[in-house]
C-alpha cells in the first residue's frame, strides 16, 4: 500500500505533494534538479489566451517570514503553453494541474476548452484573484455571484474536473467556497496570496513597481490554516491546501485542517528540492503520529473523537 | 548547479560596509563562468525568507574555495557580516551565465568598468583574461574614499583608474568621465555596475562589443518565478530572464 | 521645535508613539520599566460593560514573525478601570485612548458615554472587531452599515473624538472606511489581528483553546501598510497605523502609507522598552532622511512629486 | 526584572534533548527566589517571534552566572541548543514569584517533586532549604532513562527518589506512586511538572501545605497580556497569572 497516494477528482496522484502555480514555470528549471515524476502533481503557471509581459520590475519584496510578488501573469499565451510547455511536460509520469486565468469570462472559457483537451492536462485550476476588466476591476474572486457564474462557464467546456483556487482577500471565505461549490466545482484549492503591500524608507516609494502585491510564504500559513478549517468543515469538496509551507509537519497541519493534497509555492525559492524532500519525509512523520495512511489526517483538527497518538520524544 | 552548505574559511572586512568572504566546498567544481553568481541563504529560519544573489569573485578550484565581496546593506548582508570561519552557508549555484571569454581574443584589449559593489565579478574575468593574453584596464567607480577596496588586486591585472563620485580618493566623477578624459581605448568593454552606469556605457559605445551585468530583485534566481525579467527592444512580450539568461546580456539586447 | 508632535482630534501628542490596546495592559507593568510620560498615548485594553474573563487557555500561540490571540477581551469591567486604571494613569503626563468593546451596539454606546467623561480620557478607540451577538456574532468591523451605525450612535454620547479601529478580516477596507467616516468618525486606527489559527502535530487539534485567534506581529505588516495605502488616498481621517511595528524604519514605513501616528502592540513583549526605544531613535532616522518634522511623512509614498532624499551611506 | 545580553559561558548536553546552560550577567543580581523564571529570546530575528520562559535552576551571585536546564522541543529551544559560549542570549528577568522559602521552618522536612522538566527550578531550591536546616525528600519522574538528568545532584541535598514512566530506570511508575509506596512523610511540599501531576498531587494531600509551580503559554511574561491566566475557585470572573501572580501558587489559590 502507497500511504501517501491519494484520490481526487481526475487526479490519482501517487502523493499529496505538489509546487504551486508560478512558483515552478513549466517545470524546465526544477527538472535540473530532480526527475519531476517523483511529484503527485504539477500545477503550472497561469495561461492566459494571448502571451502576457506582466508587470514592471521589481516584481518581488521581501516581507517578514513572507514576500511580496507582483508577477504580473507573465505567460507565454494558450497558444505556446499548448504546442511547447504542456508536450515538453508529458515526458514525466506526473498529472498536470493547469491554472488558468483571463480578464473576461470569455477569456477564461476560451482557455479551459483548449487547455483541457491536452492529453497530460488531468484538471484545472481557475486562478480568480485576477481583477475582472468587465466589473470594474473587481476581482472574480471576491464576489460569490461572479466566482459561481465563471465556474459554471468553465465547467461546461471544460473536459476535465474544474478545481477553484480561493483567495483569501475576503471577509467570508466560507460563502465563497458555499457559492462555488453550488456552481459545480470539483474541488477547491486555497489560498492565493493576500494583498500587501513594501514601502522602501530610503525612497519613500513602493518596492514593487506595481505598488502592492500578493503575500506567500510562511507568514501567511496561520491564515491559510484558518481558511481551510472554516471550509473543509462547510462543503464537501476537496481541498488542495496551500500557503506558506515549509517542511512535512507543515504538511500534516494542512491535513488536520482539512486539506486532501498540498501545494507548495514560495518553499521551492528557498530550496529547490523542498517538494522531493518532503515527500521522503513524510513516510518516517507518519510513522512518529502513529499514522497509517496521511488521508487519514484530514480534517482530524474537527472530526469529533479522533485524535493522533504522538509517539515521538 | 547545486545546493551546499558551504564552509566559512576566511572573513574579512575590506572598507566602510564591505566584507570579503571566502567559502569552501564542493560548488566550487562547477563554477567556471566568471560573472556567474550564487543564491545564499543566510539563515535557516523563515527570516529572512530569501537566498541573496552575490557574484563569484574569485573562483580558486584548485583549494576549492570561492570568494565574495558584499556590501552590507540590509538584513540579509548585515546576518552574513555576522558569521564566523567555521559556521557553514546554503548556498546555491553557480547561477546564470557570465562574461564571454572569448569576445576577447588574445593580444586585444579589454576594458573592465566597475561600480561599486558590481565591481567584484569583474575580479576574476581579469585573471582570466590576463592569463588568455589578454591586456586589460580597468575603471572602478566608487561612492566615496571609505568604500574604495581592491584597487591594488586589479593594479596587478593592469593599468587601473579608480574615480570617486565626491572626489574623495581618485579621480572626481563617474567611470565615463574617466574613460572619456584618458581617451581609453579598447576592442572589448565588459561593465557591471548601477544601471544609470550601465546606460550611460551603453550609449558612450553603441558601436563597439559591450557586455553589461545587470542586477534585478529575485525569487527563485534560476528561471522559474518570473520575478527578473527585462524587456527586449521591438517587442511587447519577448524578454529575457535576467537570473538565468543573463546576468550578463550584450550590449542592445535587452531594454536596461 | 518638537519634530515629532503630532496634532490628531483631541490628542495634542509629544510624539506620535503609542502602545496599542491589549498588549499594554493598563500600564501598571511597563512602568515598572520606565516613565509611561516618555509615550506619546496610551491605547488601554479593551473595556466592556462587566468584567470579563475571556477565553480559555491557551490563549496564544507562535507563528512565522507572528503570534496568534484568543484573549476574550478579559478585562475587570468599566466601573473598576474608571475608578481604579484611569485614576492611576492620570499620575502620568500621557493622553489616554480608551478601547471599547462589547457584545451589542448599547453595551458600546453604555461603556462610550462613561469612559469618555474620565478626565484623562482624550479620544475612544472603537473595536469592531467583536461579535455581534444581535446580528448572529457577525462582526460588527465586518458590514458597513453595522460599522457605520455604531460609529454614529457612539459619537452621539462620547465627549471625545471617536476613532474606530478597523479589521483587516475584508474584502472591501476603502468602503468600511468610508462608511465609517460619513458616519461621522474622527480618526481611524487600523489594522487589528488577521483571523488565524495553528494546529498541533502532536495532538493534530489547535493549539488555541478558542480555535481561531488574532494574527499580530511582524507577518502582518505588509498587509497592514497596503490598508493604510489605500484607506488614506480614499478618506481624510487621520489615521493611526499598526500591525507589526518593531523599529523607527517600521515607523516611517507607516508615515508614508498613510499614517499620523502609529500603536505598537506584540513588539512589547519581545523587548518592554520598544517604544521608549524607537521615540529615541527617531530624530536620528529623520536627520538620516533628511525630514525636518515626522508629520511631513505621512502619505510621502503616494503624494505626488515629493520625495524624500537619503543622506544615508 | 531587567534585559540583558548575558554572555554564555558553559552550555552542555546532560541527557536526551535536555541541556544545561550557564549565563553571566548583572541580572543574577537581582535574581533571589527558587522558582522564579526568565523570558529568553533566542534569535535577533522576528522568527522565533516571541521569548520563551526557562525556570533559574542554579543561582550563583558570587560568580555572577545564573544556570538553567532546558528541554529542546521546538524551534526555539532547537536554536538555543545551537549557541555556542561566548554568544549572548537576550534575557528578561527575573520574573513572576518564587517557591516560599518561610512555608518550611528549620528542622521541618519539605518535600520536593518535580516531573521532567519541572525539575530544574527544585535544585535552587533544595539548595537554600538545606542551607536554612531544612531537611529535604526528593522524587523526581522522567519519561524514560534516557532523559534522567541531576539524580546526583538532588542526591547531595538529600534522599532523593527516581521514578520512570516506563520503568526503565528507578521505580516504574509515576511520582504519586513513589511517594505513596515508600510512604514519605512531609511538612510542607514543593511541586513543579506537568498539569496531571499537580493535580494528583493537590489531590492526594488536601490538607497539606503544597505549592505548585504552573506552566501556561505566554505572551508578555510580565502581566500585560492576559495570556497566561488561570481562574481562582469559586468566581466566573476573578483570576491570576502565571507569569506575575505565579508561577508558584499554593495549592487551592487556583483552579488547575
Ligand atoms: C546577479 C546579482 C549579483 C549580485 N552580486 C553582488 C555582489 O557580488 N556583492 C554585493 O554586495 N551585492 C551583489 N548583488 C546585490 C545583492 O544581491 C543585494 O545587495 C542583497 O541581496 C541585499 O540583501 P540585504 O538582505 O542586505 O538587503 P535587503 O534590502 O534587506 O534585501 C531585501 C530583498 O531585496 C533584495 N535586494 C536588495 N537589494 C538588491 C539588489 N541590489 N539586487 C537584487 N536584489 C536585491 C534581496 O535579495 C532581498 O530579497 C547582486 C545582485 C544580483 C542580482
Ligand atoms: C514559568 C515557566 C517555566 C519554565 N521553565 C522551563 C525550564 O526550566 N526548562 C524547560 O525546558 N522548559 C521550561 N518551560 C517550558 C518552556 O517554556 C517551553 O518548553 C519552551 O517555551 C518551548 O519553546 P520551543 O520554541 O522549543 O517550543 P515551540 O513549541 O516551538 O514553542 C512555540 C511557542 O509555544 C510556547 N510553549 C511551548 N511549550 C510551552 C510550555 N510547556 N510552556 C509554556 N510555553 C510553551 C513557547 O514559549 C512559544 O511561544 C517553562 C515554562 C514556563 C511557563
Ligand atoms: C512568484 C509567484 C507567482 C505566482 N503566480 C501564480 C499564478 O500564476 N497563478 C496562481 O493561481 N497563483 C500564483 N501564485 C500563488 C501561489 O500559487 C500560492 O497560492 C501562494 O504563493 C501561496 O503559497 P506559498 O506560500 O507556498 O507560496 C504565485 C505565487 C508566487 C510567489
Ligand atoms: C495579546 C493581544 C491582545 C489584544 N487586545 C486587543 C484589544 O483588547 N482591543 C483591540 O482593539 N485590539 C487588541 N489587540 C490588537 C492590537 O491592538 C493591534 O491592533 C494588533 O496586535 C496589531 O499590532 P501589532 O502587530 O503591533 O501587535 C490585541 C493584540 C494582542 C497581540
Ligand atoms: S529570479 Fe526567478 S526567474 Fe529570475
Ligand atoms: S504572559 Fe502576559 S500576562 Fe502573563
Amino acid at each position: 500500500m502507497n500511504r501517501l497516494a491519494v484520490e481526487l477528482p481526475g487526479l490519482s496522484l501517487k502523493n499529496p505533494i505538489m509546487p504551486a502555480s508560478g512558483c515552478f514555470g513549466f517545470g524546465r528549471e526544477y527538472a535540473r534538479f530532480y526527475d519531476l515524476s517523483v511529484l503527485g502533481a504539477i500545477m503550472i503557471k497561469a495561461t492566459t489566451l494571448e502571451p502576457r509581459f506582466g508587470n514592471p520590475t521589481p516584481r518581488v519584496a521581501e516581507t517578514p517570514s513572507g514576500m511580496l510578488n507582483a508577477i504580473g501573469l507573465q505567460n507565454p499565451g494558450l497558444e505556446k503553453v499548448m504546442k511547447e510547455e504542456l508536450p515538453w511536460l508529458a515526458q514525466f509520469d506526473v498529472p498536470i494541474i493547469a491554472n488558468i486565468a483571463g480578464s473576461t469570462m470569455e477569456e477564461y472559457v476560451e482557455v479551459a476548452k483548449h487547455i483541457s483537451q491536452a492529453p497530460n492536462v488531468c484538471a484545472l485550476e481557475l486562478n480568480i484573484s485576477c481583477p475582472n476588466v468587465k466589473k470594474g476591476g473587481i476581482a472574480f474572486g471576491t464576489v460569490p455571484e461572479i466566482a459561481a457564474e465563471l465556474t459554471k462557464l468553465v465547467k461546461e467546456v471544460s473536459e476535465v474536473p474544474v478545481y477553484v483556487k480561493l483567495s483569501p482577500n475576503v471577509t467570508n471565505i466560507v460563502e465563497m467556497a458555499k457559492a462555488i461549490e453550488a456552481a459545480g466545482a470539483d474541488g477547491l484549492t486555497m489560498i492565493n496570496t493576500l494583498l500587501g503591500m513594501r514601502i522602501d524608507v530610503k525612497t519613500a516609494k513602493p518596492i514593487l513597481a506595481n505598488q502592492t502585491g500578493g503575500l506567500s510564504g510562511p507568514a501567511i500559513k496561520p491564515i491559510a490554516i484558518r481558511m481551510i478549517y472554516e471550509v473543509s468543515q462547510a462543503v464537501s469538496l476537496p481541498i488542495i491546501g496551500m500557503g506558506g509551507i515549509q517542511s512535512a509537519e507543515d504538511v500534516i497541519e494542512f491535513f488536520y485542517a482539512g486539506a486532501s493534497a498540498v501545494a507548495i509555492g514560495t518553499a521551492n525559492f528557498i530550496d529547490p528540492f523542498v517538494c522531493p524532500n518532503i515527500i521522503a519525509e513524510l513516510p518516517t512523520l507518519l510513522d512518529k503520529l502513529g499514522i497509517g495512511h496521511i488521508s487519514e489526517c484530514t480534517g482530524r483538527s474537527w472530526k469529533k473523537g479522533e485524535r493522533s497518538v504522538y509517539c515521538g520524544a | 548547479m547545486k545546493r551546499e552548505n558551504m564552509v566559512i574559511v576566511r572573513h574579512k572586512q575590506l572598507a566602510k560596509n564591505i566584507y570579503e568572504i571566502t567559502l569552501s566546498g564542493h560548488l566550487v567544481e562547477e563554477m567556471n563562468e566568471p560573472g556567474q553568481f550564487v543564491h545564499v541563504k543566510v539563515s535557516s529560519q523563515a527570516n529572512p525568507l530569501l537566498r541573496r544573489p552575490l557574484s563569484l569573485c574569485h573562483i580558486n578550484k584548485k583549494a576549492c574555495e570561492c570568494t565574495i565581496i558584499y556590501r552590507k546593506e540590509g538584513i540579509g548582508t548585515t546576518l552574513l557580516a555576522e558569521k564566523r570561519p567555521g559556521e557553514t552557508v546554503d548556498v546555491l549555484g553557480p547561477l546564470g551565465n557570465g562574461f564571454p571569454l572569448d569576445a576577447a581574443a588574445k593580444g586585444k584589449r579589454a576594458l573592465l568598468v566597475g561600480g561599486g559593489i558590481g565591481i567584484p565579478p569583474l575580479y576574476e574575468l581579469a585573471k582570466r583574461l590576463v592569463e588568455k593574453g589578454v591586456a586589460v584596464t580597468n575603471v572602478l567607480g566608487f561612492q566615496t574614499k571609505e568604500t574604495v577596496f581592491y584597487e591594488q588586486e586589479f593594479a596587478a591585472f593592469g593599468e587601473t583608474y579608480v574615480a570617486t563620485a565626491d572626489g574623495s580618493y581618485g579621480a572626481k566623477g563617474f567611470v565615463t568621465d574617466v574613460i572619456n578624459e584618458r581617451e581609453i581605448s579598447f576592442d572589448v568593454l565588459y561593465a557591471c555596475g548601477p544601471k544609470p552606469m550601465l546606460k550611460a556605457l551603453e550609449q558612450a559605445f553603441p558601436h563597439k562589443n559591450v557586455y553589461l551585468s545587470l542586477e534585478e530583485r529575485m525569487g527563485c534566481g534560476i528561471g522559474a518565478c518570473f520575478a527578473c525579467v527585462c524587456r527586449v527592444p521591438g517587442s511587447e512580450t519577448a524578454y529575457k530572464k535576467v537570473c538565468s539568461d543573463g546576468p550578463v546580456f550584450k550590449a542592445g539586447e535587452v531594454v536596461l
